[in-house]
This record gives structure tokens, C-alpha cells and sequence, in this order.
């Protein structure tokens, strides 16, 4: 099949020479340092390596700098550009140009319905929003009816779509909750202060590894009843979960998120191949519990879960 | 007499110049564009400055005004915010009321103006410092801008402005870009260099420059030789709005969306341009051109380590120490040309 | 044309100053004398409009004025030589002596700060007061005591057009300095103005002044007219001359002294 | 003579009290919890108040060694990404080097001081201001938290301390909790009121204490009277480092894991304490226990507003209230207090 | 006791001091005579340890000294009263009289600042000088001029233990506290101190200076003994006397005054 997007001609007319190594740049829109997509930074720098391309990983939370990185990706005139697109309107512009540019494009993680009519060649991962639908359904399951969605970041996008989506699938109350994720101490209290004030709480989600820790510690010392889940892994959290602390923790596997992209680059370099047809390469959701946390314990020691 | 004075060491004309305090800034910035070109083809290539004169246009407006306020002697710490608060209101008025973009804008403006001259106020009446005052306003600010965009659009960005009214020629002139040596360049860079001439022409030869280096030098000493210190320094923070405002709108019109936490922690870096530029903290010296120039500084640092494709986790580690040696260069420029002249 | 009558200030638990009452005339100098910490400033800064005072009337050409800051005043033609709020130090000598009241060119949005005038007239100032300053451009906080003070000092009596208030001006000057500033106070004195001068040097005081207040610790201890009081009473009542001249045959040991190095 | 001087109104003993510059962020602090005490029953419980305490108490002890700092007339950006920095290199040495807890806080509180010793240096050596310099150490820090602790572990946190040789002990120490009043407090909260116990007397009872007043409300006066100024201003930061330190250890003690992110942000937060507290931006004026006062102000209007289960969404925006109607209060508290004296 | 020799100071272009020597003798009294902005304040500064001089050798007991703080010069019993430098103005007076030099109680860790000792001191020390302080917790800041100036004389006099150095001591004060002030320096010097005065005023230099050095724009004009200059020349010298004497004739009108409120 031929690639998707207009300006997907131009590379098959000129395949850059196999001698010469390619550079991808992978633009994501969260600040280095976040526990979520560091495991996409590491994912495709693992596949960098394998594959013997040079990997540029980049993010900001501020789509007015996100699409700038994108700008000096174009003006560097990479050979790809993974993108995740939280504010698909904001990044139209610069992903357009990238395109016009006849560099290969793949979205990544959010911005999915979007990602064709940008031009894009695939979209891998899916929306936060269907990851929080998952954690909703499945803390319904466990009989939650009153929901505290522990907010870490004031309006951020994906935290955002995350709350949303568990709010569907739940089905119950939601209630949101802002704490600062530079000063866990204090995300503790607030949790601890929410669970005191309104008894009827009987779920916490997390949305961030240490922010789940820093709920354990409330719940516990609050005397709360409520069942905890978290987004993403780290190696306290499958402890948590493997003691039962934590009921599950929702894995996107977006260790692939930043694999697969630099993988269908290479291979869209190489030998022209799109993969999923238009469609998203879903990677998720898929959860950590009980039973499960010990296999992949390990890996989320080391940064790959 | 005076032109040939005993009490006075020679000074050549070339070295006249360097006391200006810009100088101290260009010579930062130089060396910091050297460095970079060193590093990579593409960050001294046309396509490259036009890359990071972007960003250091906008923060250029931002850092102008707010070293206006701060020569004044005060701060503001909701300018940052109240870009994503005058982007958030022309951005729902024009998708969700239906006025036209240039309408949306008129009263945004109203909006900003109205946070300045509050700020300003409650600083000359309460005589509470700006710091924390503007710290309320910027977090007050903050929690509207959320809980207002929640209430309203069920989200925390609003988008879809391409499809409003007026969009196009709002577009042109804020958002625009303009051909130049082969690439395209920014509008807002226009806005920059225009900002920055104005804010310098405000300074250095009119009424109103005398009066907020006065009012920032010591307030008291100024209001005793005349100075109408309270009407100075509410003007300053009504400036800084509709720079914020500007800034806000071409933010707003490029991108089409406006997300709930936008301009947050730009605070800092605005006065963090200011400073670099050689505004002193403490108010009463400073230059906009010298700010002008920190926020190119800022620019090139920020963008020129993604060109030289270091690591990114240690992206605020190189930033920390080009800031930290731009600074240093400013300053021992400042000295070698306080030796020579005064 | 300007009068207080019965003022008082207390700043929290201090009372600086209570129930003073002065006038100052039409060319005529009003010499305020006093102790150290009297009240001769806080009088001074209630006249130029810097505090309100917190009992008493303020009487401007026989009229109530209450002035809500020192632009008011100077508005009226009040310009004065504050004691310790001089000047700007990181602002330029030029820019200092016009603050507030810049001299401009052109008009509607372009008017602007004339620079090469105010230059000129600052420099010429402080030449006619035997100041002769390197550079204008020389941020205020660099220069010397005096030359600080002279600055204020020309400003005063360049911006003053009805009453000229001077609080120690030739404190921090030089012999020839504080002379060429008595010569201007009696030159705006004969031009018109009212001028009031405080001052501890009872040889400064009696030639010039034409009425004398005494203040001993914040009130009044009786206004004098020139003609109601003789030199050597004056200095007396400053507790100055006779003790002056006893001090010096005291410090006076007629020792030879060390060798000159001339 | 003084006793019964006639230019002084007289005054009371209680309103005397007044005067203390403490007295004003006091009555904010009263104010404040008489409104959330009135607005949820939990927010009064001893449950309520050792819970919001608990982060209080962190905040408190850096907010008075950033409020020596300020008095000092420095500011210190870079103390809150240093309770990271030192968290970090506790945990890594227990952790993968096997040293124990104890021996890892002490190397770790050996690169703290160094971390202020250097920031001292700068800041006295090449007479920048602090502002920039620690802007500087604090960008550089948060690079270096980051790209060590990815090089080293291949994620952004370090964890499992738990296990490291000695960890009881120091977490007792320094982690633990005690019971009061039916309830458990955090061991932290003795620290606070010892460090605030502490630098109270050396601010009003000591040569440093004196010395510290001096250069900060005048550098130059104060060299001229003999104060080594240099000498008082690098203590003063390395005092803020042993701070960082100790927050840093809590931390890490407390949750057995440190994220390379922690601590950033906070530094604002602690000068926004001290300045609620009455410390001037400026230099030269504030009380310790002023910043301690500050910090429960700021603890108690950031939890209240949770524990009155107010729209998350709007949170910033009623914490912006509430710290602006506290400094107020505190204004107008001091106020009247000079009314009464002085 | 102290000595420079040739010293000169420049600030960027300006030069403030050439080519200047002068000496500090045990028991003597240095005037430092002239102009505003002859570079006074400056020599002054070097010789306290503010400025470090670009030329010239600074010899203390006849040896070369470099002071590099004003620490220095204070550890060796040399206090100086700045013009402008005074004092913190947000801190107490107390606090001020004592910075630098804090009386201590106790020892090791438990060594404090002996606060009862100091504000006793201090108040003592100052109604020795004729200033009654009504409260010496007020901030330096809210005190008169002249008794600021009194706070700084009564510090550099209580910790001056070799030399005294003092820039126009008496500029802000009145007759009675300037004369206390010339009493006291009179006694350190009989004490066997060296004293620096910088002066604008004849009758206070004459009867107390043994030695007199006439500085102008930068430059020295020479070094007088007492013996070698007599009071009428010193007057003429500082452009004083003569022109003020004139000054009088000629501001002297003579009119009738207004009417006096007594
Ligand atoms: N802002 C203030 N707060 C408190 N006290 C003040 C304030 N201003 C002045 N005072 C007090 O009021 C008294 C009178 O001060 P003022 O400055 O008027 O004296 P002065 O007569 O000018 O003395 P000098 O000759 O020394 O200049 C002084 O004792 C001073 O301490
Ligand atoms: N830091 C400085 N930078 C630039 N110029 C200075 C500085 N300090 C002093 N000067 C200049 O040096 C000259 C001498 O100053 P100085 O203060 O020594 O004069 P002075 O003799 O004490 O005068 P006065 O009697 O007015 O106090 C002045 O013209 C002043 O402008
Ligand atoms: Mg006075
Ligand atoms: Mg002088």
C-alpha cells in the first residue's frame, strides 16, 4: 500500500542512502522527568539503538513550544517525526509543515482522530481517555461508586482525558482533586484531608506512580476504607500492587508507544511499509494486579514498563 | 571646562559606547550565538534563527514590559498567566458567542486592562508588596481560567477559532508570517522590535521615563520632587496587561486553541529575560533593549541545545549554565566599561 | 501667603511637632531654628505638602489648602530642599534636577523629554553655584556630599516661583558654596518670593533672616522679628556664639604644633 | 526623663505586644483558621490540624532559613530542587552503593553544603544577583537530578530505601510520628519549631543575628561599620542548604523513594511564606517566626480549602483569596501597631 | 601612627584623587580643608579601609599596610564617621551603635549579643552628647538628621581606640551638640588619639586642628601647621571670613521686619 498523507511521495522518490544513519525526532508533550513518558523516551532509544537510527526525544506540556520543537525538527530535516498530539488544533500547523516538508509523521498516544487528517502515516497508542474508561470500568467492577481523580498537574490535557474517561466508564461520582507533584508530603495531606472531610469517598485514582505511593500513605494513615488505583508503574507501585495496596495499575505499555514508531519509520524509510492501514496501532490498555505484578516487577525496575 | 577636565581620563568615542548597558546584554548574546553556531549548521542557518527568533518574540514583548515595571520598582507575577486568560476569552467569545475575533479581542483587552489597574491599584493603595499581591491575582487568575473553561467547554482547552469571524485578518496581523532571506519569519517579531523601540523611546526621552526610573529608584524621594508616584506605577501594571494581552492574542490566533493552564511559569521567565537584559531587581535601572536582548539570550539557549542534540534530560542543566554564563559576560563587560567611562 | 496655624504630627507614639503656628511672607526669609530633633523638618514637610499634618490649619493666600502629596504644592509654586530625601542615586545628575517637571518639545504623542536643554541648564546651574561637575550624565548616588546637595539646592530655586523652602541647605557645603547660596536666597527674597531657611549657623541665619521661629523639642518657643532681636541674642538662643567662643580657648592649648608639609 | 518623655504617647504594655512583627501574620494565621474551622468540622479535629501541620512543617523549616536569607537580602531559587538533589544521593548511595542511611546523609549533606557554598561564592564574588545566580544553580540542579538519576537507574525515581541499613533509626528521627492528643504528629513538626526556636535567637539574640539585619538592609553601610558581609552571606546560604538537607532527608526518609521532578517548584512557595510571614523582598526586615507563621498560613488555606471540599477546579483561585486577605489582615494588623507605637 | 603617601583614586574616568600624602600623629588633630568635591570623603575612605587607593603607599606605624575591608581598619583601632554611609535605617538604633561590634555574654554556643548592656550603652553615650533619644528601639531610619549624625559620632568616639577619623561631623547638628561634639574630640585627642576632621566650617577647624591639609579637585594645595598658618589666613583660605563678612553688608537691608508672633 502506498503512504498515507500528501506529502508521502516525496521520501519513496528519494530513499536517503542505508550508509548514512537516520535521524527521528520524537516530540511528545509532557516535560522530561515525567515517570509516564520516560518509558516512551526509553522505549525509542531502545529501538534506536537497535536499529542503528539516532533518536532526538523531546517535550513540553505548552503547545506553543511543543509546536516550535516541532518547527526545529523540520528545520533540522529529520528523516521522521513522532509526535503526541493532546492539542491536535495547536500542532496543525507545524505538523502540516513537517508534511509539506516530506517528513513522515506518526502520532503517538492522543490526538488518534485526528492524526489522518493531519497527514500523518499511522497514529499508535490510544487516547488517555480510553485508558481512563478501562480504570473506570474496572474500579466499578470493584464496586466503587465515589471516585477521588487525584489531579497532579492543573490543566494538563491528558490528565484531564484521563479523569473524563474514568468518569465514563465508572459511571458513579468523580470528584477531582488537585495536588502539586514536586511536594508529595503535601499531596499526602490533601489526599488524607479529602478522604477525612468526605467519608464517602470509596476510590482513589492516581494518575502518576508517586502521587499512587503518596495515596497509599493517606489512605493508610486516614483510616480510609477507599480501594486505590493508579496510572503507570514503578517499582514502589508494583510492590503496592503485589501486597494489595493498590488494586490495579493501568499500563498503556507505552514502552511501545516510543518502540513502535521508530520501528514503522525505519521500516517506512527502508521499504516504504505503513502498518494498521489508517487505523491506530492500539498498545493498551493493559493492567497490572495481583497477579501479574511480580513478572513484571522487574521491568519496571528498569524503565521499560 | 568640562570637555577638557583635569579630573577625567580620556575615553574614546568607540568606548563611550560600551557603557550603555545593552552592551553588556549583546555581548552575551553573541558570545551565546557563537557557541551554538559552533554547534550545529542548522542553528546559524536562516531556517534556524527564524526558528528561534520565534519564541524570543514573544517572550520579547513580555520581557520589555516587564522590565518597564520592573525599572519601576515593582513585579508582576500574573503577566503570565493573563496571556492564557485574554487567549481563553477572545478564544470563547469568537467560538462560543458567536462575536468576531476582532470583537472577542476589544474586550479581552478591556479584561486585561482591567486586571493591570487592579493590580496596580491594590499595590499603590494597600501598600502590600507586588510580589505577593500579583501572586494572588496569578493564582486567582489561574483558578478562573480553569474553572471557568471547565464550566463552559467541559474541558481544559477551547479550540476551533480558525472557523470564527475575522479569523483571517487577525491571522495577517498578529499571527502572520513575512518572507525574509529565503524563509518565513514571524509577524510577532515585528511586534517585538516595535515594542522594543517604543518601550526605549518611552524611557529614555520622555516625561513618563524619567518618572518610572524616579518611582523605582525610591519611591519616596521621587513622589517628593513631584512624581505622581501612584498613577506611574498603576500605568506600569496596565502596560505589562496589554503586553499580555498582545502576547495572548498572537499566541491565541497562531495555535487556534487555548488551553486552560496556558502562560503558567512564564512569569519567571519573563523577569528572568529582564535580568539577564540587566534590569536590577530592586528597581530603578534597566534598559527594554537590554531586555529585548535577554529574551534572545533565553531564546537561543532554549532552542540552540535542541539543535546541538543534547541529551534532553539534561536540558536544564546546559540552560542553567548559559544563562549563568551570559550573565557573567554581561557583567564583566559592564565592568571593563564602568572602568572606562564614570 | 502661606500659613499654618497651631499644626501638630505624631507619628505612632512620637509627637514630633505640636501646636505650631508661622507665616511666611512675600520676600521675606523665615529662619526656623532648633535643637536636633525639634521638629524643624517635620514643620518643613508639613509646608511642602510631604505629611498632612494631624491637627491644625494649613492657610495658602488666606485660604484652607490641604495638599494630598508635594506635587500639589509645587503646583502652587512650592519647591523645596528636603534634609535627607535628596535625590535618586542610580538616576543621572540631569535627569534628578528635572524630575518631575521635564522640560518638553513637540507635541501630542510626540512629545518628548527635551535632553539637550535640560543638559545645558543643569550644567549651567550648577556652574553659576560654583559647583563645577564633570559630567552630567554621572549617576547622582557618585557624586559628593555637597555636590549632592547643590544639585537639590538649584533645582529648588529653579523650580520655586512663589516660596522656596530650604531645610539645611548649606549643610554639606563649602565656604564659597553656602555663600553663593545665601546670595540666591536673598536674590529670591528681592524677586518676591517667600523663603523659608533652616539652619544651625546662627552666621548664616542673622544676616538673611527677616523672622525667626524657635522650636525646642516639637513646639514653638516664640517667633521673632528681625527687629526684635539683636545678633548676639540670636546666637545665644541657638546656644551658639559665647560657648563657641569659650570652646575655643578651651580646645585652643597654644602647643607648637608638628612639622607642616606645605 | 525617657521614662515619661512628653513627645511620647503614652502606651500600654499589651498594646506594645503588638509591635512584634510576628503579631500581624499571627492574627492572618487566626484569621484563617477561624474561617476553615467555621466551614468544615474536620479542618478543627486534632486529626485536621496534625494533618495540616504535616506539610506545614516542611514548608515551615525551609520558609524560616529562606527567611534568614532574605533578611540577609539574598534570595535562594535553588533550595527547593536541593531537598531533591539530596534526597536523591541518600537513597542512591543506600540504596546501590550500600552505604548506610546515616553515612548517606551525611555525604549528602556534604554536597549540600558545597551546593550553598558555591552559590554563596558566586553570588559575593561576582556581585550578580541571586536571583540569576541560583536561578542558574537551581536550572543546573534540576539537569543534573535528572540525568544522573536516569544514567544510574534508567528511570526518573529512585526507590527502596526501606530496606538500606539504618533506616529505622533515621527514620524514627526524622520521619516518625508521635502521639498527641489522641492522634499521631509527625516528628517533623518538633524540627520546625526547633529550627524556628533556633534562628529566632540567633536573629534577635546573637552578633550573627545582628550582622545578617545589617547586610541586607544595607550591604555597603554595614561593610563599612565591619561586617564581613561576604563572610555573612555565604553562611547564610550554606544555611539554607543545611535546610534543603534536612527537608530533603524527611522526604526521602518518609517516602522510601525520591522522583528526579521533587522539590521543583517549591522554592516560590517558601519565599511566599516568608513573605506572608512580613520578610521584606528587599532585605533587612522579618522575623523568623514570622516565615513559620507564614508557612502554616500557607499549609492551612491549602488544605482548608480541600478539606471544605471546594471545587477542585477553582482550587488556585480560592487560594489566591486567601493569601491575599491574610497578608492583608497581617498589613493591617501592623498597621494599627505603629499607630499605637512609633 | 599613619601615613599615605602619594595616594591617588580613580572611579572609572574620574579621578578623584592625585598625588595626596598626609600623616595621622598620636595626640594631634588632621583638618582635611576643602571644596566640595575635592576628594575629602575620598581620602577618608582610604584611609578607613573603604576603597583600597589605585597609587600611593599606605604605611601604618610606619609600616606598609592594605587594608582590604573596613574590618581591617577597625581591628586596629581606627573608627571612622562616613558622610554618607551612616547607618541601617531599618534597624534599631541600638542595633546600629553596636554593628560590627556586638557586646557578647556567656560563651561557646551560648554566646549572645548582651542586648541590656547595649541599649543602656547607648543611650548613656548619647545623652552624653545633648541628644535625648526618647526610645533607642526606634528604627535609625526615623530619626532627625542631626541625630543620626549624633548616633554615628557617638560610635566611632565609643569604639575608637587609636585613631578617629570624621567626615563633617557637625554638618547636621546644632550649635549646643556641635559643640559637645569639638569637646569630645578634644578629649580623644588629649587622650593620646590620632583624629582626621573633615570640616567646612573655620570656626570649628581653627581652634582645633594642629595640622591642616588644603585639598582641591583632587590635588593637594599643601600642609599647614598650626603654627605656620594663622586663623585669618586659614579663613581666606577656605574662601571663607572676608566674603562671608561681605555677604552680611550686602544681605543686610536693613528694613523694618514684619510683625513678630511671639
Ligand atoms: N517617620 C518618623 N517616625 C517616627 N519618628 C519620627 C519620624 N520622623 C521624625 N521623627 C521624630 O520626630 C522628631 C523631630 O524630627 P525632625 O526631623 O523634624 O527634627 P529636626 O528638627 O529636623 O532635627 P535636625 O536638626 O536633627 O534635622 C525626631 O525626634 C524624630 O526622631
Ligand atoms: N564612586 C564614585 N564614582 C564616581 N565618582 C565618584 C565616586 N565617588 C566620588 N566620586 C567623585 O569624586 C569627587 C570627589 O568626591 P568626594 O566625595 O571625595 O568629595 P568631597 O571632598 O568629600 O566633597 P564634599 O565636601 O562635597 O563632601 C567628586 O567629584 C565625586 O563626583
Ligand atoms: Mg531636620
Ligand atoms: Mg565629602
Amino acid at each position: 500500500s502506498g503512504p498515507a498523507g500528501q506529502g508521502g511521495g516525496e521520501p519513496a522518490a528519494a530513499p536517503p542512502p542505508a550508509a548514512e544513519a537516520a535521524t527521528f525526532a520524537v516530540i511528545t508533550h509532557a516535560g522530561s522527568g515525567d515517570a509516564f513518558w520516560d518509558v516512551v523516551k526509553n522505549g525509542a532509544e531502545a529501538a534506536a539503538k537497535r536499529y542503528g537510527v539516532t533518536v532526538n526525544y523531546q517535550g513540553d506540556g505548552d503547545p506553543a513550544r511543543q509546536s516550535q520543537l516541532i518547527d526545529q525538527a523540520v528545520s533540522q530535516k529529520v528523516d521522521g517525526v513522532v509526535v503526541s498530539m493532546a492539542n491536535p488544533d495547536a500542532l496543525k500547523e507545524a505538523v502540516g509543515k513537517a508534511v509539506a516538508a516530506g517528513i513522515p509523521v506518526i502520532t503517538i498516544n492522543s490526538g488518534g482522530d485526528r492524526s489522518r487528517e493531519f497527514g500523518a502515516i499511522t497514529h499508535i497508542g490510544q487516547s488517555e481517555d480510553v485508558a481512563g474508561r478501562g480504570a473506570g470500568e474496572k474500579l466499578r467492577a470493584e464496586g466503587v461508586t465515589k471516585l477521588l481523580c487525584v489531579i497532579h498537574e492543573a490543566g494538563n490535557v491528558g490528565l484531564d482525558q484521563r479523569c473524563k474517561g474514568a468518569t465514563d466508564g465508572l459511571g458513579g461520582t468523580v470528584e477531582r482533586l488537585q495536588v502539586d507533584v514536586g511536594n508529595l508530603a503535601d499531596a499526602t495531606s490533601k489526599i488524607k484531608a479529602r478522604l477525612q472531610s468526605d467519608t464517602s469517598v470509596d476510590g482513589v485514582l492516581a494518575l502518576n506512580p508517586a502521587v499512587a505511593v503518596a495515596a497509599r500513605d493517606a489512605i493508610a494513615d486516614g483510616g480510609s476504607k477507599a480501594r486505590l488505583a493508579t496510572f503507570d508503574l514503578s517499582a514502589d507501585v508494583v510492590a503496592a500492587v503485589r501486597d494489595g495496596e493498590i488494586l490495579f495499575a493501568v499500563d498503556q505499555q507505552q514502552y511501545l508507544q516510543g518502540w513502535l514508531p521508530i520501528t514503522f519509520l525505519t521500516l517506512y524509510r527502508d521499504n516504504l511499509n505503513t502498518v494498521g492501514g489508517g487505523l491506530p496501532v492500539n498498545t493498551g490498555p493493559g493492567f497490572v494486579t495481583k497477579d501479574n505484578a511480580a513478572q513484571v516487577a522487574e521491568l519496571a525496575q528498569s524503565g521499560t514498563r | 571646562m568640562t570637555v577638557a577636565d583635569e579630573r577625567l581620563a580620556r575615553t574614546g568615542a568607540a568606548r563611550r559606547l560600551l557603557v550603555r548597558p545593552e552592551l553588556g546584554a549583546m555581548v552575551g548574546a553573541v558570545a551565546v550565538f557563537a557557541f551554538f553556531a559552533s554547534q550545529s549548521a542548522t542553528f546559524r542557518s536562516i531556517e534556524g534563527v527564524a526558528n528561534w527568533l520565534d519564541p524570543a518574540s514573544t517572550l520579547g514583548i513580555m520581557a520589555v514590559a516587564i522590565a518597564l515595571l520592573m525599572i519601576g520598582g515593582e513585579f508582576d507575577l500574573s503577566a503570565g498567566v493573563l496571556t492564557g486568560t485574554t487567549g481563553l476569552i477572545t478564544v470563547i467569545l469568537a467560538t462560543r458567542y458567536g462575536l468576531s475575533v476582532w470583537t472577542a479581542m476589544l474586550v479581552s483587552l478591556a479584561a486585561a486592562l482591567l486586571v493591570g489597574f487592579l493590580n496596580g491599584l491594590i499595590v499603590v493603595r494597600t501598600g502590600l508588596p507586588s510580589f505577593i499581591v500579583t501572586l494572588g491575582t496569578f493564582l486567582m487568575l489561574q483558578g478562573v481560567n480553569l474553572g471557568v473553561t471547565k464550566a463552559l467547554t467541559g474541558t481544559v482547552q477551547v479550540g476551533g477559532l480558525r472557523g470564527a469571524e475575522g479569523y483571517e485578518g487577525a491571522r495577517a496581523v498578529l499571527a502572520g508570517t513575512f518572507p525574509a532571506g529565503g524563509t518565513d519569519f514571524r509577524v510577532a517579531v515585528l511586534w517585538w522590535l516595535g515594542v522594543t523601540a517604543l518601550a526605549t523611546w518611552v524611557l529614555m526621552r520622555t516625561r513618563a521615563g524619567n518618572r518610572i526610573f524616579a518611582v523605582g529608584g525610591d519611591a519616596r524621594a521621587a513622589r517628593a520632587a513631584g512624581v505622581p508616584a501612584e498613577r506611574t506605577k498603576i500605568a506600569l501594571f496596565m502596560t505589562t496587561a496589554v503586553a499580555a494581552w498582545l502576547v495572548g492574542s498572537i499566541l491565541a490566533l497562531r495555535f487556534t486553541s487555548v488551553q486552560a493552564n496556558s502562560g503558567i511559569g512564564q512569569e519567571f521567565v519573563y523577569i528572568i529575560a529582564a535580568v539577564i537584559g540587566g534590569c536590577l531587581l530592586t528597581g530603578g535601572y534597566g534598559s527594554a533593549i537590554g531586555a529585548a536582548i535577554g529574551a534572545v539570550i533565553f531564546g537561543m539557549a532554549d532552542k540552540g541545545i535542541v539543535f546541538a542534540g543534547w541529551d534532553a534530560d539534561w536540558f536544564t542543566f546546559f540552560l542553567g549554565a548559559m544563562l549563568l554564563l551570559a550573565t557573567l559576560a554581561n557583567r564583566l563587560v559592564r565592568r571593563y566599561a564602568e572602568e572606562v567611562r564614570r | 501667603m502661606l500659613e499654618v496655624r497651631a499644626v501638630g504630627k505624631t507619628f505612632g507614639g512620637v509627637i514630633a511637632l505640636r501646636d505650631v503656628s508661622t507665616r511666611v511672607c512675600r520676600g521675606e526669609v523665615t529662619c526656623v531654628l532648633g535643637d536636633n530633633g525639634a521638629g524643624k523638618s517635620t514643620l518643613i514637610k508639613i509646608l511642602s505638602g510631604m505629611h498632612a499634618p494631624d491637627s491644625g490649619e494649613y492657610l495658602l493666600d488666606g485660604a484652607p489648602a490641604a495638599f494630598t502629596s508635594p506635587r500639589d504644592a509645587m503646583d502652587q509654586g512650592i519647591a523645596t530642599v528636603y534634609q535627607d530625601l535628596a535625590m535618586i542615586p542610580l538616576m543621572s545628575v540631569w535627569r534628578n534636577f528635572f524630575l518631575g517637571s521635564e522640560p518638553v518639545l513637540g507635541r501630542g504623542p510626540f512629545r518628548r523629554f527635551d535632553v539637550a536643554r535640560a543638559r545645558r541648564v543643569v550644567r549651567e546651574e550648577l556652574r553659576s553655584m560654583g559647583i563645577d561637575i564633570r559630567d552630567v550624565d554621572q549617576p547622582m548616588g557618585t557624586l559628593s556630599g555637597g555636590e549632592r546637595q547643590s544639585v537639590a539646592i538649584a533645582r529648588a530655586v529653579h523650580f520655586g516661583a512663589r516660596v522656596l523652602i530650604l531645610d539645611e541647605p548649606t549643610s554639606a557645603l563649602g565656604v564659597k558654596q553656602a555663600g553663593v547660596v545665601l546670595r540666591y536666597i536673598a536674590q529670591a527674597r528681592d524677586r518676591g518670593l517667600g523663603v523659608v531657611l533652616i539652619t544651625h549657623n546662627p552666621h548664616h541665619a542673622y544676616p538673611i533672616g527677616d523672622r525667626f521661629l524657635l522650636l525646642n523639642r516639637g513646639t514653638s518657643l516664640g517667633e521673632y522679628g528681625k527687629a526684635g532681636i539683636t545678633r548676639e541674642e540670636l546666637t545665644s538662643l541657638m546656644a551658639g556664639g559665647a560657648e563657641l567662643e569659650r570652646l575655643a580657648h578651651e580646645l585652643d592649648r597654644g602647643e607648637p604644633p608638628g612639622p607642616a608639609y606645605p
